[in-house]
């Protein structure tokens, strides 16, 4: 081939080795669009093409799951024809660049791909990780993602109503944000993103087609980003939340009116991933008119046309009888829609320009045949190191008394009030249970009692020393937190996010994540509906830390049975679990001896099982007060979120024959307080024997100070004062408090 | 009495909570009556709300584009009756954007979106929407909104006091008027504001997510059984 | 004849301007010393297809004030830049 | 010396408006016809009192840069209005 030519596909990310496959499916040279086309497609984050091998390992079947990976979202049954439409996926290259814009374009897009399963959006949860914010470049990416998830979500009347904040020098180049998005459908009403029937009218709906992110995925979110490279920026898009909620509102209209054939985003790689994907799924083709494309920008070239990622809009596939009713939904929304093409056959897709046929590519190979590699995998030479040096048996630098609020003034565990009041969480009305909560956030399905509670997970120290254990008590949690309100675990979606899959220690850890993610989910009964995989989250040598985050989905049959954290006067406080001497990877290492070293704390599964089904049970026979997992902290912290939850404190005496501070802020897996009323304790610890989980009393609730044994108490009040205002201080550029 | 009091609520395009505004009504007694942007009429409806979200995106200025809509006009001829009208945050500015209502709502002194519970204070009985309640109640009601300053030039804002124009004022719970209970800087801690004839209101808070135990706090409860009993009390 | 326009919508005087005074107050700890009197306005442009010179200029002033601005609060100014045939 | 500047941020040519288009949609229904290519930016006002004229200019320079708009979306100019004693 010529050297023109070589350098065109490499100047798209595709290896010759790629190109050369392309050449032998189309028998021919492709042309310059449809080389645009198969690099969008085969990018990483379309084609999976580094992590497929590992993702088919997971566990997708189960008897509740509608839907499983493979479709613009996962579907859960909840019973009673009620459908859980849920994804996660991640938005981090752009946010790394422009924070509002790039955070706003990630709901937008986590949105329609719950959208176009006929869902309506009910929730939003957005999982971050940032650098330290003693660092301007940090709070200015941290508010401005923080300000675009809400411009966005706020506007278009999705509520917000959970997630996670967490900080790591290794997220400061390389931020992480993602966002899970749920939607309620009734089941019979689901619609798949796939264009059947022949004959059927392809019709685009929404936004103009602009120059965005052409190129996106195969740039942006395929490949390291070298730091201050300007080549990449274009790619960052400007979100119009407005148009989206015309968008919501238009495609539901349309499902419930039944006019819909096929539903799909437009997200990475536009045009030319809805059409393949939808066609390739239904074992169609499609002929599109370029020139019925309504355009933002003037004399756009056919592969702009078919990549540009132009945000806000939809495809969607009708009979041609339905058209002119489906136009004029859409016109009464205010937004625009136009015939594109048409549903053929022969299994190409085939874009025209005046007549004439530009590209003519079979949409399988574009949408399933793409690369798959077994990347090189290795694990990193100082990880033995990290583990050997382990915190558990050093002395204690600090008293636990001075430990602690250093702990509830560290942004990990602080309050997150300054992130989450910037977000509707109440828009809708059926929030049960917002942000700051409770450990999972509780969303009553309208005109039922039935409730599905969501918490999305993840520990980057775990992950970077034990990247199996760190995603595995990922999903623990994720599970153990649904438990707490005392919902049933269904199912889990996640987000992988991760450096550089080239890299031989990256993919290794990738592979690891995974594996701990599959075994927990077999184990708990969550299979995985979906996700995404963010690689290449790094720039120059400093890649993020291993990065599973998982969005856990549980279901309430009854939401008046539900459980929250906070204390009040009068009641029995029990610890669920048992406490190990476990200080490797905690918080308290982190924050007392500025070390992420040692054994990442053990996981149970079968343990963890226990547990959670001990918790439903309470939970339906009405015998617990209030509940809440160990995490982050351990002990010590949650005893002090109960306390501040309720307004109301309590005098405990510390568990097993273990040093204070280890007793106070190891982090064993599997241990959830809670508080119960002295008439129930008997029928309490019956049921906790039942279910084989070893338990103890460790004291009662009520007053305004917080005990703890002889090691040392304060007042609730003061320990208001530090949680809440750890974020605020800092980032107003402030040292952190406590 | 004959027949329920029918409550409109307008939806625009970019309205969000004109759901929760119809279910408030339903749960509250009255009969929701939805209506569309581009009607020219209210549907015999008894009293009109425009609900929250943000109308055209609310980019240029929140309620700028709103405020020409079709159906505004019946709602300005609603209003020249004598007949309620309440504008819930978006809702509340396009009225003062529709010269209904004085004053403006400009970006909160933070700059950022705040959305909490506050406490609110009644300044008047005199309107279809307090006239069950006596001044000085506390109500509890979350506030969601970016834009909810409420500020006017200072001889307006003089005016706006003098002829008792005030409806509530952010207050603590136990209705004494601190900054640090101000969420927003509004300008002498003004939470809503009614016209000279007291017919017309407008509020940032959000009455209709404070109507359900299950979900928030009950200080919608009372505003809505004002309005509730003042069409009663009309259309008997 | 196409003409094209800025128009300026600010703050009146009187009404303290909530992101001139936040942009303000960070600017030193950012390292910028000596910066007073910030206001943040808008800034609009607008091509206008018409053939009269006036009538555009007029249909400008009333978009201006009725949908660009809120008299209530803000005050704007017209800026014509150039006219193309 | 006092200078007050005016910088005007717009977001780059090519990316979208939704500001501008959502205006720009809206006009016909309130009566304005033939008005196109609306954008809406931002316009800032500041005084700088530094009696170096460059070392001033270049401070704006600078803070545009890196405060009042992000390079990767938005452009910028600054105008120079009135010099005072
Ligand atoms: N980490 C993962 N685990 C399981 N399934 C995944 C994962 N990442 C991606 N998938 C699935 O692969 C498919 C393609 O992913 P993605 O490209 O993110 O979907 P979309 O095309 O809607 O953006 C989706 O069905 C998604 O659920
Ligand atoms: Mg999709």
């Amino acid at each position: 081939m010529t050297l023109a030519k070589q350098s065109l596909h490499r100047a798209l990310g595709l290896t010759d080795e790629e190109e050369e496959r392309i050449q032998a499916t189309l028998g021919r040279a492709p042309n310059h669009a449809e080389l645009a086309m198969y690099a969008a497609m085969w990018s990483e984050h379309c084609s999976y093409k580094s992590s497929k091998v590992h993702l088919r390992t997971l566990p997708t079947a189960g008897p509740h799951i509608l839907v499983g990976p493979g479709e613009d979202a996962g579907v859960v049954d909840l019973g009673d024809g009620l459908a859980c439409v849920f994804k996660m996926e991640s938005h981090s290259h752009p946010s790394a660049i422009e924070p509002v814009q790039g955070a706003a374009t990630g709901v937008g897009g986590i949105v329609r791909d719950v959208l176009s399963m006929g869902a309506r959006p009910v929730a939003l949860l957005d999982p971050l990780r940032f650098g330290p914010l003693e660092e301007s470049r940090n709070r200015w990416l941290m508010s401005g993602v923080v300000a675009g998830i809400g411009q966005y979500g706020n506007s278009i009347g999705v509520p917000t109503v959970g997630g996670e904040v967490k900080f790591a020098p290794a997220h400061g180049p390389n931020p992480t944000v993602n966002v899970m998005c749920v939607g309620f459908a009734p089941g019979d009403r689901l619609v798949r993103a796939r264009a059947e029937g022949q004959g059927n009218i392809l019709v685009l709906v929404g936004a103009a087609t602009g120059r965005d992110g052409i190129g996106g995925v195969s740039v942006l979110a395929s490949r390291t980003l070298e730091a201050g490279s300007d080549d990449a920026r274009p790619s960052v898009q400007i979100g119009d939340p407005f148009v989206e909620k015309l968008l919501i509102e238009a495609c539901l209209e349309l499902v419930e009116a039944g006019l819909l054939v096929g539903l799909q985003d437009l997200g990475g790689a536009g045009l030319t991933c809805a059409v393949s994907e939808s066609a390739a799924r239904a074992g169609t083709g499609a002929d599109i008119d370029l020139d019925a494309v309504p355009l933002r920008e003037p004399r756009m070239e056919a592969f702009e046309i078919l990549t540009s990622e132009s945000q806000e809009r939809m495809l969607a596939v009708v009979r041609p009888e339905d058209l002119d009713a489906v136009r004029a939904v859409c016109a009464k929304w205010g937004l625009a829609s136009s015939t594109i093409g048409r549903v053929t056959g022969d299994g190409k897709v085939r874009a025209k320009v005046d007549g004439r046929v530009v590209t003519e590519v079979p949409a399988r190979s574009l949408a399933d045949d793409g690369p798959e590699y077994r990347r090189r995998m290795e694990p990193p030479a100082w990880l033995d190191d990290l583990a050997e040096d382990d915190p558990t048996f050093a002395d204690p630098p600090v008293d636990p008394g001075q430990a602690f609020l250093r702990l509830l003034g560290s942004p990990n565990v602080a309050s997150k009030g300054w992130v989450w009041e910037q977000y509707d969480s109440l828009v809708q009305g059926n929030t049960l249970v917002g942000p700051g909560g409770a450990d999972a956030a509780v969303i009553r399905i309208e005109g039922t009692l039935k409730a599905v509670a969501l918490a999305t997970d993840g520990n980057g120290r775990y992950g970077r020393l034990d990247p199996y254990l760190g995603a595995a008590h990922a999903v623990a949690e994720g599970a153990r937190n649904v438990a707490c309100v005392g919902a049933r675990p269904l199912a889990i979606t996640n987000c992988l996010n991760f450096g550089n899959p080239e890299r031989p220690d990256v993919m290794w850890a990738f592979a690891e994540a995974v594996r701990g993610m599959g075994e927990a989910c077999r184990q708990l009964g969550t299979p995985v509906t979906g996700g995404n995989v963010s690689f290449y989250n790094e720039s120059g040598d400093s890649a993020i830390w291993p990065t599973p985050v998982v969005g856990m989905l549980g279901v309430l049959d009854d939401y008046r049975l539900l459980v929250r954290p906070g204390f009040a006067p009068g009641f029995l406080v029990y610890l669920l679990g048992e406490t190990f001497a476990e200080l490797g990877g905690t918080e308290y290492s982190e924050v007392t001896l500025g070390k992420v070293s040692g054994r990442v704390p053990g996981l149970d599964l079968e343990r963890e099982a226990g547990l959670i089904s001990l918790l439903q049970e309470a939970s339906r026979r009405d015998l617990v007060a209030s509940a809440h997992d160990c995490s982050d902290g351990g002990l010590a912290v949650t005893l002090a979120e109960c306390a501040l939850a309720g307004d109301t404190g309590f005098a405990v005496g510390l568990p097993g024959d273990l040093p204070a501070h280890v007793a106070l802020f190891s982090e064993s897996a599997s241990r959830v307080v809670v508080s119960v009323s002295p008439e129930k304790a008997g029928a309490f610890e019956a049921l906790v024997a039942e279910h084989r989980v070893p338990f103890g009393r460790l004291g009662e609730t009520g007053g305004p100070r917080m005990v703890f044994g002889d090691a040392f108490e304060l007042t609730v009040a003061e320990a208001r004062e530090v949680h809440q205002g750890a974020l605020p201080r800092l980032l107003r550029g402030e040292r952190a408090g406590g | 009495m004959s027949r329920k009091p029918r409550v409109a609520v307008i939806t625009f395009p970019g309205s969000n909570d004109d759901r929760d505004a119809l279910r408030a009504i339903r749960l509250m007694g009255g009969e929701p009556v939805p209506v569309w942007h581009g009607d020219r009429e209210l549907r015999e409806a008894d009293a009109v709300i425009l609900p929250g979200g943000f109308s055209y995106g609310d980019y240029l200025r929140t309620g700028a584009i709103a405020q020409f809509a079709p159906v505004m006009d019946a709602v300005r001829e609603h209003a020249a009756g004598g007949r309620p009208v309440l504008g819930i945050c978006n809702g509340f500015q396009i009225l003062c954007e529709a010269g209904l209502l004085p004053g403006a709502l400009i970006r909160n002194r933070g700059l950022a979106f705040v959305c909490r519970r506050v406490h609110v204070r009644v300044e008047t009985a005199l309107t279809p929407v307090t006239s069950g309640l006596v001044a000085g109640d506390v109500l509890e009601i979350p506030i969601k909104h970016g834009e909810g300053q409420f500020v006017a030039e200072p001889d307006i804002l003089a005016r706006i006091e003098d002829q008792g124009l005030v409806v509530f004022r952010y207050c603590s719970p136990g209705g004494d008027l601190h900054d640090d209970g101000n969420p927003n800087g509004s300008a002498n801690h003004i939470a809503g504001a009614r016209n000279e004839r007291g017919n017309v209101v407008g509020m940032m808070p959000h009455p209709e997510h404070a109507v359900d135990a299950d979900i928030g706090p009950l200080g919608g409860q009372p505003i809505f059984e004002s309005l509730l009993s003042s069409l009663l009390a009309g259309v008997r | 004849m196409k003409t094209r326009y800025q128009v300026f919508v600010q703050l009146k005087e009187g009404l303290a301007d909530p992101q001139g005074k936040a942009l303000e107050d960070s600017l030193p700890t950012l390292g910028y010393e000596g910066v007073s009197a910030v206001r943040v306005g808008k800034h609009i442009e607008l091509t206008v297809e018409n053939d009269n010179p006036e009538a555009a200029r007029a249909m400008v002033e009333d978009l201006s004030k009725r949908v660009l601005s809120n008299p209530v609060i803000e005050v704007f100014w017209i800026v014509h830049t150039e006219t193309a045939e």
